[in-house]
């Protein structure tokens, strides 16, 4: 990274909190990459020793709702406001956010309170009319993927991997791809601006890896929540992902790592559809590229067994990428639960992934 | 039989000559197709009739070309009289000197050799004498020729055709020809002392240095071979023009017409051409560029040679000041745009264009065409007139009209054309309309000969001239000094040319330019001339606007939207469509007068 | 310290303080030129040829340095002004040199500077290889050393101008016809290279820019899309990947060059520190707000201190001239009355 | 290939770098007067044909010069060719002779 990319980056350096999170989940990354977010409180408490407080009233931030047009913005920020309140009891200052598009709608709130001080007397009226609750604003608001990035030298000491070819120890070429609505909305709010984000890139060089810099880097993945709930966009959708995925084909990257619940989350599964729809596979081997969240990669190199991490629910197998990191893992495991009994196994699909 | 080798070049030339023409005619023939209205009965004989006196006027005489330049017309009138009568009386002197029934065809040539003394025969005097003469008017009439290839000026051309291949054969050997034939005699007129005024002198005058018996007969075999290289060289060369030239004048009497279709009539007008060069300086593209590939002279050579001559082909502006000029009558702009219509492939496509409106009750439609939407102030013009001779008048293409067809004529798609004009036919036919004037001579011209539409078709300069003579308007005179253009497909097209002058003569004096009528100089804007560039069509405008104009002239009259488009661009003085001048000087009864004011006043409260 | 006495001080020796020294001298008044830089020509020597008859730049510096040294101007190099202040309505000016002048009237010609691009960083300017401003391009068309044959090349108009995303809302006069004209010579020296210019607005407005504009056209087959650089990455090959929208024909654009001139605008230079007593208005560009920009272009809102050339705004070496020449009457005309 | 009810939306963008430049250098070689066309839309205004079919000859210079002539095949056979187009034009570009050169480029 020349001079001028860290002087625009150093315009954008946030304070992140360093302990006393309240860790706000995210609605649809359980089902998504269900260990993700098991893996991030793992690594804080167990590795970092942090303190994480959650609280089971914690609900969804109703993003998907509002970006759908069916949540209103009052009712968003009301639903924000019980969360504040949940945190103000706790006693907690430092918010953790999982999910890019609730970060994104947090910061939005917090930016039109800033703005609109009515809007943040509406709230408190609505919300104390309706649950008799009253919130402070918190302190400082993070990313989860903030605070690993804070911390990354910290887990590159205790990690027992790096991010490097086993056999070459080339490290490996690795495409980071952050969500739109993480720095693209309000560029301060993001690790290193809307431009030159750092919070992926960070995580990667200080664990072994390259990170790659392909002409799409910037562009959508195709998640927008109007495009892939209807239908009729649905093909809108794929084609960005296409786009992205035909731009960084010559660079050959071993596998993409992403802050997002949805950029993960499309970019893994519409691989699959793409090989169904245009016969076109990526990655070397046509294995396609393996997308991993930030949680994952750290837990990786922190020796975490990968199907604890549930890499075995991804689209696009992650086998050839453990072995092309010298990970072990366990075949006749994979679908097994807690207990080592095999329940059933999913329908394998006839193409790679 | 008499017979000796040395006739053999000659009579092998001409049998191949024979062979080779009759072919070529008996093919283009047959691709004719069936004249429109042929003469039948009584005037196919006089058709007949007319057609041999101008061939022995035009073919033999050159009275065109006499017209055009004495010198010039003396010139191919020796060489194509003189050796024709050469034949003629050769031929006589033959029958009555041979006393068994039948001749080889090449006795008549070689009289001399077999039968040199002729004293016998009857009126041997007349006939040497006269043979002799027409020698001596062929040789004169070659000597012209040969000075004209370096002071064509002196024949009233600027610029004469160039000698390529296969002419180059040709007219070496016709130069050889006569001086041969008179070596021949001579020396034979010396050997044997007959001949006359002509062949004993020069026999007498070489013999003093030349071993003349001995070479007598070399000089007959040369003379045969000069005769034979010629046949052989002349359907390809520009003397196939000699027998081509004769055929075209009959089959024209016999209503053959040429079309801009590429048919056998065209073959017969692109072999007829003799590279004269009469037509080269007619043509305007003479000032843009010093090579002029495109005139008709220098691109039926590369028609009939093959050459690829794009700039050409696309750049000749159709404008027929050559065809008015061509001495033989070659269709030379159906030549030309036969040829783009064989360099283009005639895939027909359907325009979607919306049924024809529902007949009304008018009976004059005014069609303005495409040109016309450019220049409005024409329309306004003709409105006025209009409403000043309250004619009810329908204007087809006042909302969006469809082109008449004719600039894709010009550029080769004929067919694709076709579907225009009939797209067009049904929506006049379906306007019930009468009388259809257009104050555009191109769409006139093609209304007129490819619609054959069942009303009266005119000109708007002809319409005016009506109503001015039935004294439906009144105009005033200014005495305003004006010029007047002909646009060629007005003029020289449909030979219109005297109504436009009279219509203009009731409202200023008109001057007359040199070069009026089917002489008149082409505005440069031609549709035809593709290739052109910008500055190219504004250099013939302005060339154009000096020949026409004096210090006099107050303004240029046309009656086409294109050429006043044209000289508008760079033209010092006023430009003006005939409708323009007539409508300003309109008499008009009072209540027109008001209308119009009333209209202005409506501007004023509106802002 | 000394103090030296002038009727008129000068500050900024480019071509337009020159041309109004060279005037003001003429008509009688003591003046002197201060300059920061170790030479005078300001901008102009940053160029090589200019437009739109592509005139050597230096012939127009040293054709007015010659005046000066031939009417033996007094130039003060290498100073800069650090602080005026008015008493009594003449002018004290402090210099870097520890000068303090004393003068009746300020003509300041402080001129312009060429946006720093770097603030427009999608554009990639000090990130990718190849992206280079117009003064550089013009620094390696002057040394004739451009570093690699490209087989395409973009110029970017309004860079820094017309942008309101870089708080530059004016337009810049000059860009474009120095685009078409760098284009120009960028064919002359790459005679198979495909050259093209990414446009808003052509404005070539003055007399010759249309004509050169045909010309460019015609006889350099120099292209013109019109659609604003969004932004630019680089490619596997270390190709610039150019994305526009082709407004005209109505699609969006990707197109891949080898070297990227940014035609970079103007903003005002810094003017010297004046005492909170002086205020000079300035127009929302920036530049210098002249008191009555029809009838007296040259007055600023302090009276005694002019502005001419580019220090009012952007303008062409000719209208920096003239407006140099008017400033020098307007000066006389001030001196005269008091 | 299995249906999803959806498919890859074709990308829309001019790839100026895959273009197909050979009816451009055809005109350009031979017409070179269509370099000076700035896409005015004056000849589209003013197009007889135009008014009955799609026929914009400002975006026809546009598209063959983005290398995308195929978008041009089936628009210019709408062309009556009349030549109000050259006649309007401000740069004097030879639009007729461009129309001629496409048509002898698509063997129309």
């Amino acid at each position: 990274m020349n001079d001028i990319e860290k002087n625009v980056w150093r315009k954008y350096q946030k304070n992140i909190a360093d302990d006393n999170y309240f860790f706000v989940r995210s609605c649809i990354r359980q089902n998504f990459f269900p260990a993700s977010e098991q893996a991030f409180l793992k690594i804080m408490r167990n590795v970092l020793g942090k303190n994480v407080i959650e609280d089971p009233k914690h609900t969804t931030c109703a993003g998907i709702g509002y970006h759908s047009d069916v949540v209103t913005f009052d009712t968003l920020q009301t639903i924000m406001g019980r969360h504040f309140s949940l945190m103000t009891e706790a006693g907690i200052k430092n918010v953790a956010i999982s999910c890019v598009t609730s970060f994104g709608l947090y910061s939005e709130v917090l930016e039109t309170w800033k703005h609109f001080p009515k809007e943040l007397e509406k709230t408190r009226d609505y919300l104390y009319k309706a649950t008799g609750r009253t919130f402070e604003i918190p302190e400082n608001i993070a990313h989860c993927s903030d605070i690993i990035y804070k911390f990354r030298n910290e887990i590159a000491q205790k990690a027992t991997r790096k991010l490097v070819n086993a056999e070459t120890g080339e490290p490996l070429s690795i495409v980071d791809h952050i969500g739109c609505h993480y720095s693209k909305i309000f560029p301060e709010y993001g690790e290193g601006g809307a431009e030159f984000p750092q919070v992926l890139t960070g995580m990667v060089s200080a664990w072994g890896g390259n990170s790659v810099d392909y002409p799409e880097r910037r562009h959508c993945c195709g998640f927008g929540f109007r495009q892939y709930l209807v239908q009729a966009n649905r093909g809108y959708s794929v084609s960005n992902t296409y786009k992205k995925l035909v731009s960084m084909e010559p660079y050959k990257p071993d596998f993409i790592v992403s802050n997002c619940p949805g950029c993960t989350m499309f970019m893994d599964k519409w691989q699959y559809t793409i090989s169904e729809m245009e016969h076109k596979t990526f990655g070397d081997g046509n294995q396609g590229v393996p997308v991993l969240t930030y949680e994952e990669m750290a837990g990786l190199i922190l020796g975490y067994n990968p199907w604890d991490l549930g890499l075995q629910m991804h689209q696009v197998s992650v086998e050839p990428l453990l072995k092309k990191m010298g990970i072990p893992y366990d075949e006749s495991l994979k679908f097994a639960d807690k207990n080592g009994h095999k329940s059933s196994v999913p329908f394998q699909p006839s193409y790679i992934l | 039989m008499a017979f000796d080798p040395l006739v053999i070049p000659f009579s092998l030339g001409l049998i191949f000559l024979l062979i080779v023409v009759f072919y070529k005619y008996y093919t283009w023939i047959r691709q004719m197709p069936k004249p429109k209205n042929p003469p039948k009965g009584l005037n196919r004989i006089k058709a007949y009739f007319d057609a041999s006196i101008e061939v022995i006027m035009e073919s033999l005489l050159h009275r065109k070309i006499f017209k055009q330049n004495k010198l010039l017309g003396y010139m191919h009138m020796s060489i194509a009289f003189g050796w024709f009568m050469l034949i003629v009386v050769g031929n006589l002197e033959a029958k009555m000197t041979s006393t068994n029934a039948i001749n080889p065809p090449y006795f008549p040539i070689f009289l001399n050799f077999f039968a040199p003394d002729r004293s016998l025969t009857p009126g041997h005097g007349i006939f040497s004498f006269t043979m002799d003469l027409f020698l001596a008017m062929v040789l004169s009439g070659l000597l012209l020729a040969f000075i004209k290839r370096s002071k064509s000026r002196l024949f009233g051309m600027r610029r004469t055709s160039k000698m390529r291949g296969m002419d180059k054969i040709a007219l070496y050997s016709l130069w050889l020809i006569f001086p041969l034939r008179l070596f021949a005699e001579s020396f034979n007129a010396y050997n044997h002392n007959s001949g006359n005024f002509l062949s004993a002198n020069c026999g007498d005058f070489f013999a003093t240095f030349l071993p003349v018996a001995q070479l007598e007969y070399s000089m007959w075999v040369l003379y045969s071979l000069s005769l034979g290289v010629f046949f052989v060289a002349l359907p390809w060369s520009r003397y196939s023009h000699i027998p081509t030239e004769v055929v075209l004048i009959f089959i024209r009497h016999l209503g053959y017409r040429s079309c801009v279709k590429p048919t056998g009539y065209n073959m017969f007008d692109l072999y007829s051409c003799s590279r004269c060069g009469i037509c080269i300086d007619q043509c305007q593209i003479n000032i843009l560029s010093e090579t002029n590939k495109t005139v008709t002279a220098h691109y039926i050579y590369d028609m009939r040679v093959g050459n690829k001559n794009d700039f050409g082909l696309y750049s000749c502006l159709a404008c027929g000041r050559c065809e008015e000029a061509c001495p033989v009558g070659i269709k030379t702009v159906d030549l030309r745009i036969g040829k783009r219509y064989s360099e283009t492939p005639q895939t027909v496509v359907k325009y979607n264009v919306p049924k024809p409106l529902k007949p009304t009750a008018h009976n004059v439609g005014y069609f303005s065409g495409c040109m016309g939407k450019l220049t409005p102030s024409v329309i306004e013009s003709m409105h006025t007139i209009f409403r000043a001779a309250n004619e009810n008048v329908l204007h087809i293409d006042k909302e969006d009209g469809i082109c008449c067809g004719r600039p894709l004529i010009l550029s080769g798609r004929v067919d694709q054309a076709a579907q225009l004009i009939q797209l067009n036919k049904d929506r006049i036919v379906a306007s019930g309309i009468k009388t259809l004037v257009t104050s555009c001579p191109i769409c006139l011209k093609t209304f007129k000969e490819d619609y054959d539409l069942n009303i009266e078709v005119i000109h708007h300069s002809e319409y005016i001239e009506q109503l001015l003579e039935t004294r439906k308007i009144k105009t005033k005179f200014t005495n305003q000094n004006v010029a007047y253009h002909d646009p060629c497909e007005l003029g020289r097209g449909l030979k219109i040319y005297d109504a436009p002058r009279n219509v203009i003569r009731n409202v200023a004096i008109l001057s007359e330019n040199p070069n009026k009528n089917e002489r008149e100089l082409c505005c440069g804007g031609s549709l035809a001339g593709i290739a052109l560039s910008q500055e190219q069509k504004q250099t013939l405008a302005s060339d154009a606007i000096h020949q026409i104009i004096d210090n006099e002239t107050k303004a240029l009259i046309t009656s086409c939207p294109l050429c006043k488009k044209s000289f508008t661009q760079t033209s010092v003085i006023k430009v003006m469509d005939i409708a323009e001048i007539i409508s300003q000087n309109l008499i008009l009864p009072a209540e027109h007068k008001v209308k119009e004011k009333q209209h202005v006043q409506e501007f004023v409260n509106y802002n | 310290m000394t103090t030296l006495k002038y009727q008129t001080v000068i500050i900024g020796g480019g071509v337009a303080g020159m041309a109004a020294a060279t005037e003001l001298h003429k008509s009688g008044s003591k003046v002197v030129l201060i300059e920061g830089n170790k030479k005078l020509g300001g901008q102009v020597n940053n160029w090589y040829k200019v437009f739109p008859n592509f005139r050597p730049a230096s012939e127009i510096v040293n054709s007015l340095s010659t005046n000066l040294l031939k009417d033996k101007i007094p130039v003060l190099l290498e100073t800069s002004i650090t602080h005026i202040e008015s008493n009594s309505g003449n002018y004290i000016l402090k210099s870097n040199q520890g000068q303090v002048i004393e003068a009746e009237t300020v003509l300041l010609a402080t001129g312009f500077n060429t946006f720093d691009p770097s603030g427009k960083e999608e554009y990639g300017y000090g990130i990718y290889p190849n992206v280079l401003t117009s003064v550089e391009l013009e620094q390696r068309l002057k040394t004739n050393t451009n570093g690699i044959s490209p087989k395409r090349i973009a110029l970017v108009h309004c860079v820094g101008s017309r942008d309101e995303k870089v708080n530059r809302l004016h337009c810049s006069k000059v860009c474009c016809v120095s685009a078409v004209k760098q284009a120009i010579e960028l064919k002359e020296f790459y005679p198979n290279a495909e050259i093209i210019c990414l446009y808003m607005d052509l404005r070539m407005y003055d007399n010759g820019f249309e004509e050169l504009y045909r010309d460019a056209q015609l006889q350099h087959n120099i292209k013109f899309i019109r659609g604003r650089l969004s932004e630019c990455a680089l490619n596997i090959e270390k190709d610039l990947v150019l994305k526009i929208q082709d407004t005209l024909a109505g699609l969006p654009m990707k197109l891949t060059v080898d070297q990227l001139i940014l035609m970079v605008g103007k903003e005002a230079h810094q003017l010297p520190q004046f005492d909170e007593s002086i205020i000079i208005e300035k127009a929302s560009h920036g530049f210098i707000k002249p008191a009555d920009s029809h009838l007296n272009p040259n007055t600023t809102s302090q009276p005694g201190i002019f502005c001419c050339g580019t220090t009012s705004g952007p303008k062409t070496i000719q209208e920096t001239i003239s407006d140099a020449r008017s400033a020098s009457l307007a000066v006389c005309d001030y001196l005269n009355k008091k | 290939m299995s249906k999803f009810g959806f498919k890859l939306t074709p990308s829309g963008t001019i790839n100026y770098d895959q273009g197909d430049f050979r009816l451009a250098e055809f005109i350009d070689q031979h017409e070179p007067s269509s370099r000076l066309c700035i896409s005015c839309g004056a000849c589209s205004a003013t197009c007889t044909g135009g008014a009955f079919a799609k026929l914009e000859m400002h975006k026809i210079h546009l598209f063959i010069k983005r290398g995308m002539s195929d978008n041009v095949k089936t628009q210019i056979q709408n062309c009556m060719y009349c030549g109000k187009c050259q006649l309007v034009c401000p740069r004097g570009v030879n639009n007729r002779n461009v129309i001629r050169l496409i048509l002898t480029h698509f063997k129309i």
